[in-house]
């Protein structure tokens, strides 16, 4: 099956970036398949590859990066949602002069469109939340 | 391009959160790809509608108006939950757009017959 | 004390905990708190029986924010940011019931 | 259809919402949300009455978690988040109560 | 330095959201500091002392430790709210530690007596 | 009066951000003193200079570079929060291994003690949060 999953909190303060990442971890490991991970409101500060979280604790930003590299996930961080709260690839950054970028590996910066698409694309999209 | 229904769930109240303004530009582009879009409104999200915002005081973008232009995008299914209007003092007459108010329970089986429901 | 209060009576648990917990002193409804000082509102009655022991203050900016100003439940006291900053200073302790 | 709930049913309404929208089909509790299959808890009574129309499951990592698997409400189905991929695979509609 | 009574009031559950977590770093500097510094867990606060946290499965650290170490710290002052606990079945035999369980007025009036009560 | 503020979420998603910034501008404005606006848990968002809200709202995290600049406000990002959450400056991007920092104008990251420190000195301490 095509599943799509929406994260809309961040790292760390809400346990739904968590979730999300057992529920796709678990999804791919019984062979459905991901059309896309998209990250809106709060949840794309799952995509800053600056977080430096303690050395026993589990690192949510490079667990996703990580997943996506080994199954190719589509991992979708809304720009809108970005702008708003300073999630910056090199294209948004020469755009909006920006002196740095915060991007994490693996995820991509693009238009809320991608999530209708998934929603269009997926037999069934999940949603993980405050 | 395949149309499927999207119902767009609001269930917080305004402005103490963003979910209501960044849900509304979830509506805008699945008008703008041609799906059957529909918005429901539960509990404090019925607060949404309430009209006569005036957000200066609060430094904020008032975004009621947005409601109002949600028929130019051919989005015109706006369900709002009778219980939570009830239980906050609210008539249709306090709303800053025509809705249609049904019961809970009737609102659930509309739910039942989507095809994504995106919560906010 | 100045209980400060942000959440919609409806969605969470603060006002009433407040109600129950608060002797005496007042509370300042804020953001998605001022629908607890809305008439119609389910907490009404429970609102206006505490006012016996608690003022009870709502923010204006977040009450016109949300077009809720005109729909005041009686004996609730409208403040702005100054009169919000003036009940932190009158009370020596407050709490965020977050 | 799925109602995903993850919030505790004592700090916001999604689960009482829920129990009166959803006709049939399934809740899954998650995160927060797997207070309300613990005995004892104050909507133990009416989450007992819905499973008369609704299956309710529980997440069991989250139940582990927060220490309370063993005060499972009777009736309640744990399943892993192997379980919860195959709720959302069975019911053609899910929604999160968030 | 000044000794200030500091009140770290806990209303949210543990693992569904970090305050419970980053509350508990609070009160360690707080203890660190040489002050005051009470607890208080109410509503779903009290689940954070609800005893056998397995957090393995989620992929988390249990924290549960860290209120049994808060005695190492002279942080003796837990207050548990009554109603809190009995809307959730819970009783002091569930709990991590031992706590002073108090009704909910005795509690309120407990707070107008500090110095700084920082919510989480 | 010598105040303190504690802002507990990050900008956009919830008001509390908002809240605070009105609330210490109105204090000001009464001559009132702020020893310090401490930022902690999400609060640390508050802190990047990478945002870039849409030209018709507020820019909050500017709006509290520029009263900090105005009236010498000390703006401290807590820095276990910080880690956790990938807000860094020149120090912590040297000693984390990162290869950007993200730290707006104004803003300082210290340690939780500066919360503590705060709540002595100061007359009252006002949380803003979720």
């Amino acid at each position: 099956m095509i599943l799509s999953i929406l994260v809309n909190e961040g790292p760390y303060t809400h346990q739904a970036s968590d979730s999300a990442y057992q529920f796709a971890a678990a999804a791919l490991a019984k062979g459905h398949e991901i059309f896309r991970v998209f990250f809106y409101h709060d949840g794309v500060n799952n995509g800053t590859r600056l977080t430096t979280p303690p050395q026993d604790d589990r690192n949510i930003v490079s667990r996703w990066s990580k997943l996506g590299e080994e199954h190719k996930l589509d991992l979708v961080v809304c720009v809108a949602a970005a702008q708003r709260r300073g999630i910056v690839d090199e294209g948004e950054a020469r755009r909006n002069g920006k002196d740095a970028t915060n991007l994490a590996p693996g995820f991509r910066i693009s238009g809320l469109g991608q999530l209708i698409e998934a929603g269009i694309q997926s037999d069934r999209t999940v949603t993980f939340g405050d | 391009m395949t149309t499927k229904k999207f119902m767009i769930v609001n269930r917080k109240a305004p402005y103490g959160t963003v979910y209501a303004l960044e849900s509304l530009e979830v509506v805008l582009i699945g008008a703008a790809f041609e799906q059957d879009v529909s918005l429901a409104f539960m509990d404090d999200g019925v607060y949404q509608l309430k009209k006569g915002h005036q957000t200066k005081g609060i430094g904020m973008k008032a975004f009621e108006k947005t409601y109002g232009a949600l028929e130019d995008y051919d989005v015109t299914k706006l369900y709002v939950d009778q219980e939570s209007m009830a239980a906050r003092g609210l008539t249709p007459e306090d709303l800053c757009v025509p809705v249609e108010m049904m019961p809970r329970a009737d609102l659930g089986k509309l739910m039942e017959d989507q095809d994504v429901v995106l919560s906010f | 004390m100045l209980h400060i209060v942000n959440k919609s009576p409806l969605e969470r648990p603060s006002l009433d905990t407040v109600l129950q917990a608060g002797a005496d002193g007042a509370i300042l409804l804020i953001e998605d708190g001022v629908y607890a000082a809305t008439r119609g509102n389910a907490v009404e009655d429970r609102l206006k029986k505490a006012m016996g022991t608690l003022k009870v203050y709502a923010l204006g900016p977040d009450l016109d924010a949300r077009g809720v100003a005109d729909r005041l439940t009686e004996g609730v006291t409208v403040v702005g940011y100054d009169g919000f900053v003036d009940l932190v200073a009158e009370y020596k302790t407050n709490q965020s019931w977050l």
